[in-house]
């Protein structure tokens, strides 16, 4: 038995995922909601399994994938070539471009260049941190990168005015704006090179089957424009992704 | 599971300083608590009753919440009431504060282990005040405050971690960042639980040595 | 001078609600030797606390050799707190000595009597341990000042206390019930230092239930029941036919026990 | 800041004191088996005992959260969050009780267990119907102290999926963005449960006879 | 049955390299009082301790009624534990008074009783209650059954402790300084008692330093000075005229204090 018989024969396909991170995966009036959940549906219905969600602090998402806890993660990651080498990633589902989040009130900030020796925040170890770095170098005066443990408190600080800007994918900005336009706005264009989310599964001959059964069921949602409906519901736009990253450009 | 510490070791450079801030954050952190504990509970017991309450209520409020309630609170609160502090002078004070208030506990104890006899002995021979303090409190309180400041002394260090999420570059966050760049999170906890646990042993270590020290005239016998 | 060492006026103390003194008057004489007896509670201690000011009385004064202690009065006849460094002048003229000891464990016994030198006389560490050694030499201890509290028996202990309260040499000595944490053998030990005292003319309240040193030492003696001092005088007096019946049922107590066989 | 919100938040504090409670309750039973080894004389288990304390008061919560959570499967165990976050918070707040009772053990007079002993009881009855009852009451102060500090690091159980207090709070700012209101809001729902605790502390210690005579 | 309640025999205690007792054998006569006296330190509570077995002989042996206590000697005369079922019935016929009262704080006068009553006779808690109600009325405490410890004065709570270990039927008591944690008005309560207990035919041995006591209710008086047993003997010689010079000295630290004026 693999993991595709495994899932089938229990009816369940159990998925982890952390729930701070919106649009993605949030807690909206107390339940847990956002694209994730409503991508995952209908995988499930794809799939004839029913979704089991077990939700984490991020810290214990990836370690519970690899004990076993789950069998595939939906908090969606930036696919990167160093983490293609440990994991497997579906295809994409939104894209991860990185732009810029300011203060709403702030007004000496209407384009990316603009962030110039400024403070900037971002998760650590994240790939948005480093595109946000590899930007800098291209600016005349670096901004100072300060980093968070995640980017709830590096939003906190720019609310509290320690920083200028916060560098993280588009998705996630333009979902802070929308919630608090009198705090936060979105610094159009997105300055980073392009990238995607997807979600990460393990790698190994266990579930390779499962794998391509869920890449086949996203790539059928992509088809038949129910991904494009989803994100229209949960960006407000659309994105042109590819079918597979096979050469992440980070 | 593939199970390989030399991922983590490699990056000794940026595991070495986020320890030694560890150890800085903790060292400064607990023996500005102390000192600050002590003043609360020295003014409570001489400040009269109404200094007493006053500061009841501050040490009862710290000593109820959590301390990442009042790490938030203070960094990103803060810069709304004018006080804007940079990440480590901020983890710094919201972490002496919070173990001000348990310090103060503990020396309230030790005031009160001190037989108020020894007290009224000085009193009568003259001594002042600040004397009885020094000269005959502090030493006898000694002992019996010890083994709780060490305790708190370990729950401070534990503590230290959560100023990584105010961008403190402790080591939690450094061995969790590597961890998760290489994708080596079990290594990388469990090298943090060793490393936390080696700090905790040697303040247990230390504690034990200092008790010795300031046990001689209780473990002297004729 | 007055020959009157302690005079304590009309002295009242309550806690909360209960009265533990009950507008007690007594003379102190100087040089002489006064002994406070009575049952557990009845105040002996309270008493006694009062005169070194460690207890503030609610109403009432004392007067040490004439100065009032602790309060005084003002123009209009209230009450203020004597300042701090006028209590400490007016107490630096008694010692005390607790049932407790009350020695600083931390210390030496050399150390416990050169504390209060150093610190308040502002002698130097060697003239303070100087004068200490020959205190404690004084108490037959010499060879025993390097020793901790917790190192020496009870009996060297309260000599160790009473040392210390003599360095300052202080003119009154306070004792309160200073042998009856100690067991027979050792009690003797401190009272021959006491009686030491008393030959040479030291003014002393003893709180005690040696009613065997009271009859013989004592020159005064004062019965204290529930607060209220019942009866002061000589102790021959006393132990002749306690005219008071509550002392002589206190007295029964004693000789119930049949100290009487072993003479 | 919403009643809804606030709500929420209290709601998940149900969860903060319910696996806090049953934490400390079989933290305490845990407490006593280690002080009983402690007791009993037998050296490899005197040594068991004083590797788990040191182990688990050495090393943060949070990471024995995650060890437990990710090793006990690959060990062939599965537990359910729930029950693996009550594991993880009771050996820890065990290893914590079981010091503090040490201190009270060895405050029990020596004299009350030789009265023990010669009053007949068996090395058992006397353990558990004199030196437990007489070191819980010496010692309640501290385990009343410990109460209030697992009530608190509770929150860390979020890493193997509960969703407790703190964890509502931050899933209420990744959604609405608003931490100051909501820290805040938490900070006082802890201040009131706890405050809540040391008062039906207090009110037991003054309650229970058997503070030993100085 | 033979008269001997408690033998002795070549009794040595060692703590590490001090001798505590030294060679000691002694016969404790049933039915009647025992006194043990000597200064502080000289092994007094040791070899009480020894006859209960709370502290274990270095060398020698303690018979209870003939049954050996705590070792046994086998074939090769080689000594051995008693096994603790064994220790524990040949205990069960000595009862012990501390000095300390060691009442658990726990339970309240009655509980205190009843407990060795349910757990170690196996009554019902009924039972239990009602032949501890019946201890507490003969000390004369029976309304003050629902008291803690804490609630109770020291003659109380030692008057407690003796209920406590007269509820197992004992046939032998002992006492270590019954009294000495008391004051003088509440000592009397105690005596009272144990002379009740004398006079009822109890085999007693009792630690003390009320020599009236030991005087008037005694009728076996031992002499320990520095571990060894000094004198043993009717107390009338002893205080008529103490023929060893170090119990004559002994005997002096008591008349010294004057006891002799009160009569
Ligand atoms: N701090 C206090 N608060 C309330 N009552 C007190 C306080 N100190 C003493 N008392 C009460 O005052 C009364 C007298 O106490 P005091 O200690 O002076 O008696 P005593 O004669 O010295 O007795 P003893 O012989 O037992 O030492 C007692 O009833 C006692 O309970
Ligand atoms: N556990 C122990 N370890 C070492 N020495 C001890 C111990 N217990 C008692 N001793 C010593 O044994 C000697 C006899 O002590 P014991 O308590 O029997 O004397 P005692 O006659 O009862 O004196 P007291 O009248 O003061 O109660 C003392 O010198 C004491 O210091
Ligand atoms: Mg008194
Ligand atoms: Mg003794």
């Amino acid at each position: 038995q693999d993991a595709l018989e495994r899932v089938t024969a229990a009816g369940v396909l159990k998925v982890g995922t952390e729930t701070a991170f919106a649009p993605f995966d949030f807690i909206d009036a107390g339940t847990h909601t956002g694209l994730n959940m409503d991508v995952f549906a209908e995988i499930g219905k794809e799939l004839g399994v029913e979704i089991e969600w077990v939700t984490l602090d991020w810290a214990g998402v990836l370690p519970g994938l690899e004990a076993g806890q789950f069998d595939m993660v939906a908090g969606p990651a930036t696919v990167t070539a160093a983490r293609m080498e440990r994991y497997r990633f579906t295809p994409p589902i939104a894209e991860a471009t990185v732009a810029l989040l300011k203060s709403a009130k702030d007004d000496s900030i209407t384009k990316p260049e603009d962030i110039a020796g400024k403070a900037v925040g971002a998760g650590h170890a994240t790939a948005q941190l480093a595109q946000l770095i590899a930007y800098g170098e291209t600016l005349p005066t670096a901004p100072e990168a300060k980093e968070y443990v995640s980017f709830n408190e590096a939003y906190a600080d720019l609310a509290a005015g320690r920083i200028a800007g916060v560098a993280n994918s588009l998705p996630n900005i333009a979902f802070v704006a929308q919630q608090r336009p009198e705090v936060f706005a979105v610094v159009e264009p997105a300055f980073g090179t392009k990238t995607y989310f997807a979600y990460p599964g393990l790698k190994d001959d266990d579930h390779a089957s499962l794998m391509d059964a869920i890449d086949a069921a996203i790539l059928k949602m992509k088809g038949d424009g129910r991904l494009a409906d989803l994100q229209q519901k949960w960006f407000g736009t659309t994105f042109d992704t590819p079918d597979a990253v096979t050469e992440p450009n980070i | 599971m593939n199970f390989d510490l030399n991922v983590i070791l490699s990056k000794q450079d940026e595991l070495l300083y986020g320890i030694a801030v560890t150890i800085f954050v903790w060292v400064v952190g607990t023996l500005a608590s102390a000192a600050l504990g002590f003043v609360i509970a020295t003014a409570r017991r001489y400040g009269g009753v109404l200094v007493d309450r006053a500061l009841a209520v501050p040490v009862e409020v710290i000593r109820g919440t959590p301390f990442l309630v009042q790490l938030f609170l203070l960094y990103f609160g803060g810069p709304y009431i004018g006080l804007s502090l940079d990440a480590l002078p901020a983890g710094l004070l919201a972490l002496s504060i919070y173990g001000s208030a348990y310090f103060s506990e503990i020396f309230r104890a030790g005031y009160q282990s001190v037989p108020p006899g020894h007290v009224e002995a000085a009193e009568t021979l003259g001594f002042t005040r600040g004397q009885v303090i020094r000269v005959i409190l502090l030493p006898e309180m000694a002992l019996l405050v010890l083994p709780p400041s060490v305790n708190m002394a370990i729950i401070l260090l534990k503590e230290t971690a959560l100023l990584s999420l105010i961008t403190v570059p402790e080591m939690t966050m450094t061995a969790s960042a590597i961890g998760s760049q290489e994708y080596a999170f079990v290594e990388a906890m469990l090298l943090l639980a060793l490393t936390y646990w080696i700090l905790v042993e040697l303040a247990g270590l230390l504690g034990r040595l200092a008790e010795k020290k300031l046990s001689r005239y209780r473990l002297a016998k004729a | 001078m007055s020959d009157t060492a302690i005079s304590v006026q009309h002295l009242v103390k309550r806690f909360g609600t209960t009265t533990v003194l009950d507008d007690i008057t007594l003379q102190i004489p100087r040089g002489q030797v006064s002994c406070l007896i009575g049952p557990s509670g009845s105040g002996k201690s309270t008493l006694l606390r009062c005169m070194a000011f460690l207890e503030e009385a609610t109403e009432g004064s004392i007067f040490i050799e004439g100065d009032p202690l602790g309060f005084v009065y003002d123009g209009t006849g209230k009450r203020q707190r004597q300042a701090a460094s006028e209590l400490r002048r007016v107490r630096s003229r008694i010692g005390m000595v607790f049932q407790q000891f009350n020695l600083w464990p931390h210390m030496t016994a050399l150390g416990n009597v050169a504390a209060a030198l150093r610190r308040v006389r502002g002698l130097s560490r060697s003239e303070a341990e100087a004068k200490a050694l020959a205190q404690l030499t004084k108490v037959g201890l010499e060879n025993r000042a390097g020793h901790y509290p917790s190192q020496l028996s009870g009996g060297q202990q309260q000599r160790v206390a009473i040392a210390r309260a003599l360095a300052l040499e202080p003119k009154i000595m306070l004792f309160d019930e200073a042998t009856s944490a100690l067991d027979p053998e050792l009690t003797g030990e401190v009272l021959n230092v006491m009686r030491g005292l008393a030959e040479e003319g030291m003014t002393m309240v003893v709180v005690t239930h040696e009613i065997g040193f009271a009859a013989t030492v004592g020159s005064q003696l004062s019965f204290l029941d529930q607060g209220r001092l019942l009866f002061t005088g000589p102790p021959a007096e006393v132990f002749a036919k306690p005219r008071h019946p509550r002392l002589e049922q206190f007295l029964d107590t004693y000789l119930d026990r049949g100290a009487s066989t072993l003479v | 800041m919403s009643w809804k919100l606030f709500s929420l938040l209290l709601e998940a504090s149900l969860m903060t004191i319910f696996v806090s409670t049953i934490s400390i309750l079989i933290g305490l039973v845990l407490a006593i088996l280690l002080s009983a080894a402690n007791l009993s004389g037998i050296r490899p288990l005197q040594w068991g005992g004083k590797f788990f304390i040191s182990f688990f008061r050495g090393t943060p919560l949070l990471v024995q959260l995650l060890l437990l959570y990710n090793l006990l499967p690959v060990m062939g165990i599965q537990m359910p969050s729930l029950a693996t976050a009550i594991l993880g918070l009771s050996l820890c707040t065990a290893a914590y009780q079981a010091e503090n009772l040490r201190g009270g053990f060895e405050g029990v007079p020596r004299g009350l267990v030789e009265s023990a002993d010669m009053a007949g009881f068996s090395p058992a009855q006397t353990f558990f119907h004199i030196r437990v009852p007489i070191a819980l009451r010496l010692t309640l102060p501290a385990l009343i102290n410990e109460a209030i500090l697992i009530l608190k690091a509770s929150s860390l159980v979020s890493v193997v999926g509960l969703v407790e207090l703190t964890r509502m709070a931050q899933n209420l700012v990744a959604s609405t963005f608003m931490p100051l209101e909501l820290y805040a809001s938490a900070g006082l729902i802890y201040l009131v449960i706890n405050l809540t605790v040391a008062v039906l502390g207090r009110q037991l210690e003054q309650r229970l006879p058997g503070a030993p005579a100085k």
